[in-house]
């Protein structure tokens, strides 16, 4: 397989408002981590909603594992194929309790096979070491709705690595977290490199936390007003002045 | 500027009533005038059998109205012989005679027909040349209203001695609405004259005159018509005919249509108030409806017991008398219970059933089953467009009054200060508070706008439908329809839909022949909006942009 | 709703118990012995089948959130199909004495319409008051879930089917008895339906199947289809991403509470002995969402005291205050929504944890000491 | 609230007693036949869309109680009324006539009025045996063992109506537009009217049209287009069979569209004062209803009847325009005194010694003699037909010079077809080459 992800001339338009344009990415398979940064309204959700299906873009192709085209697939489909999205604002089930919803986002997601009283044991086990991972198993059997900002994210986090994602996006997991919360994050996020095979795409602007993830040799990608300004280690692209102009002064730049 | 126009109308139709009301006193009074030929002789043949016969034959020729009252009384049973002179029970139950001065009996006071005594009886079989003759006399009576009916009965007799009658009369005649009833009623008989030449006239007049009701006798005319001329006009004046009824039924169904459509806009432009702009579902919508009707019908009988000389007025006191009452309402309503299920819209909707629920039996119990909303007198009848197609005041006002609120309500929303804080509150609770907004009062005075919009249509569509507690569930299920067709929040959206579902049920209603044309109409529209609803979730207008993709 | 037995549970299984025993045995018992009058046991008999339809309600709205204002139409469905089999079994004893039921011949119709004819047999009858609503309910959902129509407009386009329904079914031309619908049944499966024991029969079936029902309801709300049924209500689109094919367990369930509704139409109207029109419109459908909030949604026991309690006042109350009855229901509706948002069910659990007693035991943190411990799901 | 007045509470508050013990599913209380009050039900809906009709016959009913308790109840002993309210919802009517009949065990019923009402209690009431009063006109082609049917049959409501309009009094009309609503009275009645008119009177095909509009329409703009074009060249007739509310809005559109009596008259068989004096009544003048009992009636005994009427709604809380008399309250009227008269002759409240001895029993009434068939429980009377008049009256332009003979089955759809349950009559029989052949044994 030569690239993991492979986005071309991507075109995403909200009646005339081109919210993305002629945007190219490509992730190696090798490739742990990618860090997507930019200023507000540059883009990134938005990339993210077209690879989940969640907006259709006008024009461009996107490939997963070179020959999965993930445009016009529906939501679920996309994520049978293991492109698995965490939102900006923790999105759980609060009337249930933690365990319970770890037993959604584990096992088959068929129809049939939801109809089992009793979870497999062995997907019992991989729940637990997940909530083990993330340090949410001794708040199992409380409702989800009562955990903390920073729990809440973490558990997002669990009910996605429990589906054993192959590719996992998350969108700026950190924010709205205390400092203490954010370094587990980063050794949580450095847990799932070493423990599973998934490659993580991450959106964030606590540039401090981006300096963290991205000094272990991480590439990271700046998206302005649509497109990608500038691509590279974190030292390369702070040096770069179009990213220094673009962040600073809000003014035109020349791509 | 649309409230402008409905006062000018209001002016005119006025105006007219006045005239009219002036020019029928008039005449009346005059009838009777003093110089009533002998008719003692006659009226004492009509009382013997044996002669009633030619008594009835010899009066019909005499042109006067004293003659008509005379036989009038012998059909009724009302005639008396009192003394050996006739005499006519009025309806105050006294005798008068023939020239209508009242008999005195031995003590001085107007004599009553004494207990046991027999009017003069009229033999069956003499009844419908009873009948006959009267009509002819009333072509010559006071009253245009009953010229034009015996003169549109003489026409169908086909009782070729009514021509000359007929001459007679259309010679006298000034009123402008009967000349063309007594030319019509000639043309027919004269279609069954011997001469071919006077057939293929009166089949050319009857086609001018566009008379759909010789357009049988004229097919039938055709059939035996010989004489090539007359076979000719006869041709033409059908295909006139045809052609103008055509027309004519396309412009009914046309005004039909948006009749009902401004029908449905009234019902629901509350609604796309208090549901499309603020997403509650009021079940009991259609109650508000009802306290508008209810309005109009204690006004009206406040009306008719204390100031019954202006009681047509009443309607212009009930109008906004509605807009009030059920404002009222939906503030106390909004007040106590729907303010605290904001956002929980389920549950608003079974407490909002409760409250219909309780609004219709406390009217019932109130004012019991039967009561009704008369219209006034200037709303009786309609605008003649064309022969035979008459608009009614009531359906024309109705239109005016759908446009006239509706523009109001885009003015009050779209240009308005107050729109402007009410629309900012919908999109935006928190930010508008931020602003110095008070959400609470937005709130509530949006709402009491919805039920006030609602109270003024129900007090206008008492005129055409019924004023009873069940009439709110009949418009709940059709107000609903249009607003979700529509598309929530956008008031162009309730326009179209409901002239859509208007205009389309009435034009499909007359094509589905049967014995179910009206059902089958309004399930194909259901169907319809069933079947758009797929495609556009949201509705004609759906919201744009962003808020688009989150709202699916 | 915990997923575990728990304490909770043992107490869930003891009422279920206790509703089985009195309901299906000890009533039908009672009249038996003619402590209890056949009008009472009948009058029973049809809140039962009421509350089979309410059960049915609160797993599409209660649980899923779906709040679909068309369940009579599936109800009416059910009811028509026994209905019509009913009618082709009692030809011929008619007032008119002709071969055709009595309504087609004063719509001078004199030989048996096509569609009619498989409700001869009643095993296809008894199969289509369940299938075809279950049909019905999977086209509906497959034309609207699949297109992520949501929410109200669900709930009126629902609305605007029944009413479609309700004027079809009230034409004389549809041949299914106009707005008299079908009634003067005289058997069903040969028994007369004039005679007690039939009608005790047929309400020991609407008891057991009903807690049949309720038992399945259960064991399905409490399976992981019962989770992902929840979760539909509480954020649907996150399902989405988790790999849930929303719309088809949507359809499905939908599906499963039209069989549900259908049911109890086959069994309420040999105990009621006529169906017609105006239990299929947009009032009655209306009427069921009232009777599960009342007893409280999302719980099971909520539909089924909804619908018994409210039904039970209806006929009361019609009787005592003939002209006051709709006021003091409307007033009912209004106050227990305001003040008991979880409605019978709720306002029981706040008494019960107002009052201190039992409280909830819950295994406190022993999980975390040994990980790969047993626990049940 | 003015409506509820203070006798009505005080009588709920005493029925809550019974029914609240008949309520909580205790057994019935059993209760010693002697001097206890003799329970009737009163059946008729006081909330839905048929309570503008059914309201006032509940009430009259309760006067013409009242007026025999006055006179010494039946066996000497008092006539209670046990009032339900079956609220326009016709499975309610069977579930109410059941606890009527199981539960309060009542001697007798008076109720129903819409044909779908009858039909859904029939068989409740063949089941148990009771005993049904149903005051109101029908279509006819049913004989039922428990029921007194005193409302008109067609031959003595529908078929005169016709007549009347093919006379030349009635403008000897030659079209007939037969618009109803759609359930079983104005379809069974226009089929019989369809038939009566091609066979008997000739008239042809083409000039028979027939349209029917759900419950509550209110909409008839297009149907009343239609009308106009058919009655054009003045020779058509409308035969309304529309029924309670909807008629409000058709006469309504009548007058506004401004077709008058004389160039397309109406002849209502649903439509009477009390419906009538909820309307707008000058653009109706002209147009005609035919019934076994107008309000205008000049005898003494309407006189009276009138009079006691008026004092006893005025304690009832209806307000004077409102009450006002019409064929259904008669009908209603006179068959509880003919239940009481015929208990008393049978010295029981038994339901089949009732029904002997009101076989052939004759009673004075608002209009004259009255008397039950000897044989079909149906009714002898006179027909009226009525113009309305502008101040909201029926003038009687036509009566029958004498009673009519009640005829379940007309002769037109069902010749040789009549209903005899006298001397172990078995109901519905078909004469056969002139013998009679009971239906109920055919089955």
């Amino acid at each position: 397989m030569d690239t993991l992800l492979y986005v071309e001339n991507l075109h995403v338009s909200f009646e005339g408002f081109l919210a993305l344009h002629n945007l190219n990415l490509i992730l190696e398979p090798q490739e742990r981590i990618r860090l997507l940064i930019g200023p507000n309204g540059a883009g990134k959700t938005t990339l993210f909603d077209a690879l989940t299906g969640q907006v259709e873009p006008v024009m461009g192709r996107v490939l997963f594992k070179d020959h999965v085209n993930l445009l016009g697939l529906s939501e679920h489909v996309i994520a049978h194929h293991g492109v698995i999205r965490k939102f900006q604002t923790p999105s759980v089930f609060p009337d249930h309790t933690v365990y319970e919803n770890m037993v959604l986002s584990s096992g088959s997601k068929h129809f049939l096979a939801s109809f089992a009283a009793r979870a497999a044991s062995h997907e019992q086990e991989q729940i637990a070491e997940v909530l083990e991972q993330v340090g949410l198993l001794d708040h199992a059997n409380e409702l989800a709705g009562t955990l903390s900002h920073g729990q809440k994210q973490w558990l997002e986090i669990a009910m996605l690595l429990v589906q054993s994602p192959t590719l996992l996006l998350l969108d700026e997991p950190v924010a709205g977290m205390t400092r203490a919360e954010k370094d587990r994050t980063v050794a949580l996020i450095d847990g799932i490199v070493k423990r599973s095979a998934c490659s993580i795409m991450l959106i964030e602007h606590d540039m401090q936390f981006v300096r963290q993830i991205a000094g272990r040799g991480h590439k990271v990608t700046v998206l302005h007003e649509g497109t990608v300004l500038s691509e590279g280690s974190i030292d390369h692209v702070q040096a770069d002045e179009r990213v220094i102009e673009a962040y600073l002064g809000r003014g035109k730049v020349s791509a | 500027m649309a409230f402008g126009k409905t006062v000018s109308l209001l002016a005119v139709t006025l105006g007219l009533l006045a005239i009219l009301l002036g020019g029928l006193a008039g005449p009346g009074a005059a009838a009777p005038g003093p110089a009533t030929p002998d008719l003692e002789g006659p009226a004492k043949r009509l009382s013997v059998p044996a002669t009633q016969e030619a008594a009835i034959a010899a009066l019909k020729e005499i042109p006067d109205p004293a003659v008509e009252v005379l036989l009038r009384a012998l059909k009724d049973g009302a005639l008396y012989r009192l003394r050996d002179r006739a005499a006519i029970l009025g309806d105050d139950g006294t005798l008068k005679d023939l020239s209508g001065q009242p008999i005195l009996d031995a003590a001085g006071q107007p004599a009553a027909p004494a207990d046991g005594q027999e009017p003069v009886p009229l033999d069956e079989r003499l009844f419908s040349v009873v009948q006959r003759a009267l009509e002819r006399l009333e072509i010559f009576g006071a009253d245009a209203a009953a010229r034009r009916s015996a003169a549109f009965k003489l026409g169908s007799s086909q009782d070729m001695t009514a021509i000359a009658v007929l001459e007679k009369a259309l010679a006298r005649e000034t009123d402008p609405e009967a000349k063309p009833v007594m030319e019509e009623a000639l043309a027919k008989l004269r279609l069954a004259s011997p001469d071919p030449a006077a057939r293929a006239v009166a089949a050319q007049a009857l086609g001018r005159l566009r008379s759909e009701a010789a357009l049988g006798q004229l097919q039938a005319a055709l059939q035996q018509e010989t004489d090539p001329a007359a076979k000719q006009a006869l041709t033409g004046a059908i295909r006139s005919i045809d052609s103008f009824l055509v027309i004519r039924n396309v412009v009914g169904y046309a005004f039909n249509g948006v009749s009902l459509g401004a029908v449905l806009l009234i019902m629901s432009l509350g609604l796309a108030v208090t549901f499309g702009l603020m997403g509650i579902i009021n079940m009991a919508h259609g109650e508000m409806l009802m306290l508008g009707s209810y309005t109009a019908y204690v006004v009206q009988e406040i009306f008719t017991s204390r100031f019954a000389a202006q009681q047509d007025y009443y309607f212009l006191v009930a109008l906004p008398l509605s807009f009030l009452v059920a404002g009222l309402v939906g503030l106390a309503l909004e007040g106590g219970i729907i303010r605290f299920l904001y956002g929980r819209p389920l549950e608003t909707l079974i407490v909002t059933w409760g409250v219909g629920m309780i609004f219709q039996q406390s009217a019932r119990l109130y004012f019991g089953d039967q009561t009704s909303v008369n219209s006034p007198t200037w709303f009786r009848g309609g605008l003649e467009l064309m022969p035979g197609l008459i608009l009614p005041w009531s359906r024309i006002f109705i239109v005016m009054l759908a446009l006239v609120a509706l523009g109001g309500l885009y003015l009050l929303l779209n240009r308005s200060y107050a729109g402007l804080r009410v629309r900012a509150v919908m999109q935006n609770r928190d930010m508008a508070s931020c602003l110095g907004v008070s959400t609470r009062r937005i709130d509530s005075l949006t709402f009491a706008l919805g039920t006030a919009l609602a109270g003024v249509g129900g007090c206008a569509l008492a005129l055409i439908g019924t004023v009873d507690p069940e009439v709110g569930k009949t418009y709940i299920v059709d107000a609903f329809m249009v607003v979700v067709l529509g598309g929530v929040g956008k008031l162009l959206g309730a326009v179209v839909a409901s002239f859509g579902i208007g205009i389309s049920n009435k034009l499909l209603e007359p094509a589905i022949s049967g014995t179910a044309a009206p059902i089958y109409a309004k399930v194909a529209i259901l169907v319809l909006v069933i079947w758009f609803l797929q495609w556009r979730p949201t509705g004609f207008f759906p919201a744009k942009g962003r808020a688009a993709a989150e709202a699916r | 709703m915990t997923l575990g037995g728990g304490p909770r549970g043992d107490a869930q299984r003891l009422w279920i118990a206790a509703f089985g025993i009195v309901f299906v045995v000890l009533l039908p018992v009672a009249n038996a012995l003619g402590l209890l009058s056949d009008y009472y046991l009948n009058l029973f008999g049809k809140y039962l089948c009421l509350a089979l339809l309410a059960v049915g309600m609160d797993l599409i709205w209660g649980y899923t959130g779906i709040l679909s204002l068309g369940q009579a139409i599936f109800f009416g469905a059910g009811a028509y199909s026994i209905g019509m089999n009913m009618m082709l079994e009692g030809s011929g004893k008619g007032v008119y004495g002709e071969p055709v039921p009595d309504f087609m011949i004063w719509n001078q119709v004199y030989q048996l319409p096509l569609f009619w004819k498989p409700y001869k047999y009643i095993a296809l009858a008894v199969a289509s008051s369940m299938l075809l609503p279950a049909a019905i309910a999977a086209v509906i959902g497959f034309l609207t879930f699949r297109r992520k129509l949501r929410g109200t407009y669900f709930a009126i386009l629902t609305q605007a089917i029944a009413f479609a329904v309700w004027l079809m079914v009230s034409r004389n031309e549809m041949k299914l008895g106009g707005t008299n619908g079908l009634t003067d049944f005289k058997s069903v499966l040969g028994f007369s339906l004039s005679s007690p024991a039939t009608q005790r029969a047929l309400y020991i079936i609407t008891a057991a199947t009903l807690l049949a029902a309720f038992l399945l309801s259960r064991w399905l709300v409490t399976s992981k289809t019962g989770l992902v049924l929840q979760a539909i209500r509480d954020n649907e689109r996150r399902l989405e991403f988790l790999g849930y094919n929303v719309a088809g367990y949507k359809i499905f369930v939908f599906a499963v509470s039209a069989a549900l509704a259908g049911l109890s139409g086959l069994l309420y109207a040999p105990q009621v002995g006529i169906i017609t029109p105006s239990q299929i419109g947009v009032l009655p459908s209306l009427e069921i969402v009232i009777w599960v909030a009342f007893g409280g949604r999302g719980t099971l026991w909520g539909a089924l005291l909804g619908a018994i309690s409210i039904n039970w006042m209806r006929s009361v109350l019609t009787g005592t205050y003939p002209r006051l009855w709709p006021i003091i229901l409307g007033a009912l509706f209004v106050g227990v929504i305001m003040f008991f948002p979880k409605g019978l069910v709720g306002f029981a659990a706040r008494l019960r944890s107002v009052v201190p007693g039992r409280r909830r035991l819950v295994e406190a943190g022993g999980v975390a000491a040994s990980k790969a411990e047993e626990r049940p799901l | 609230m003015e409506g509820l007045s203070r006798r009505d509470f005080l009588k709920t508050t005493a029925a809550v007693g019974v029914g609240a013990a008949a309520g909580m599913g205790f057994p019935a209380i059993i209760k010693a036949q002697g001097s206890a009050p003799i329970k009737v039900g009163v059946l008729h809906s006081l909330s839905g869309t048929m309570a503008i009709s059914e309201a006032p016959i509940k009430e009259v009913v309760l006067m013409a109680i009242d007026e025999v308790n006055k006179a010494g109840g039946v066996l000497g002993r008092k006539v209670e009324a046990v009032v339900e309210d079956p609220a326009s919802n016709w499975d309610l009517f069977a579930e109410k006539s059941k606890k009527l009949l199981l539960q309060d065990k009542v001697a007798t019923v008076f109720g129903c009025w819409t044909s779908v009402s009858r039909k859904s209690v029939l068989p409740v009431f063949e089941k148990n045996n009771g005993l049904l009063f149903y005051p109101v006109q029908y279509e006819g082609e049913e004989c039922s063992k428990n029921v007194i049917y005193t409302g008109a049959t067609i031959n003595q409501q529908a078929t005169p109506g016709v007549d009347y309009l093919m006379s030349p009094e009635g403008g000897s009309k030659k079209k007939f537009y037969l618009l109803g609503s759609d359930y079983v009275y104005p379809r069974t009645t226009n089929k019989i009217l369809r038939a009566y008119l091609l066979k008997v009177k000739k008239v042809p095909e083409a000039n028979i049209a027939e349209e029917y509009t759900p419950f509550h329409h209110q909409d008839y703009q297009t149907i009343i287009g239609k009308i106009k074009s058919f009655s054009a060249a003045g020779d058509a007739a409308v035969i309304n069979t529309i029924n309670g509310d909807s008629n409000v809005p058709f006469f309504k559109e009548l007058g506004n569209q401004g077709l008058t009596a004389d160039k397309c008259p109406t002849m209502s068989y649903s439509f009477a004062e009390v419906e009538l004096q909820t309307l707008d009544v000058k653009p109706l003048a002209g147009h005609l209803a035919s019934w076994n009992y107008f309000m205008s009636l000049k005898n003494p005994e309407n006189l009276k009847w009138v009079k006691a009427w008026k004092e006893w709604a005025k304690k009832a809380g209806i307000p004077d325009k409102q009450a006002v008399t019409d064929d259904p309250m008669m009908h209603a009227y006179v068959h509880v005194h003919l239940w009481a008269k015929a208990a008393q002759k049978a010295e029981s409240t038994d339901v089949d010694k009732v029904l002997k001895a009101i076989e052939n029993l004759q009673i004075s009434s608002p209009v004259g003699k009255y008397k039950v068939d000897p044989e079909n429980h149906h009714t002898w009377k006179p027909v009226f037909i009525g113009k309305i008049r502008a101040d909201g009256q029926f003038d009687i332009v036509k009566r029958t010079p004498d009673w009519v003979r009640p005829e379940p089955w007309s002769n037109v759809t069902y010749p040789g077809r009549g209903c005899d349950w006298s001397k172990g009559g078995k109901g519905t029989f078909d004469t056969v080459g002139g013998k009679r052949v009971w239906l109920s044994e055919k089955q």
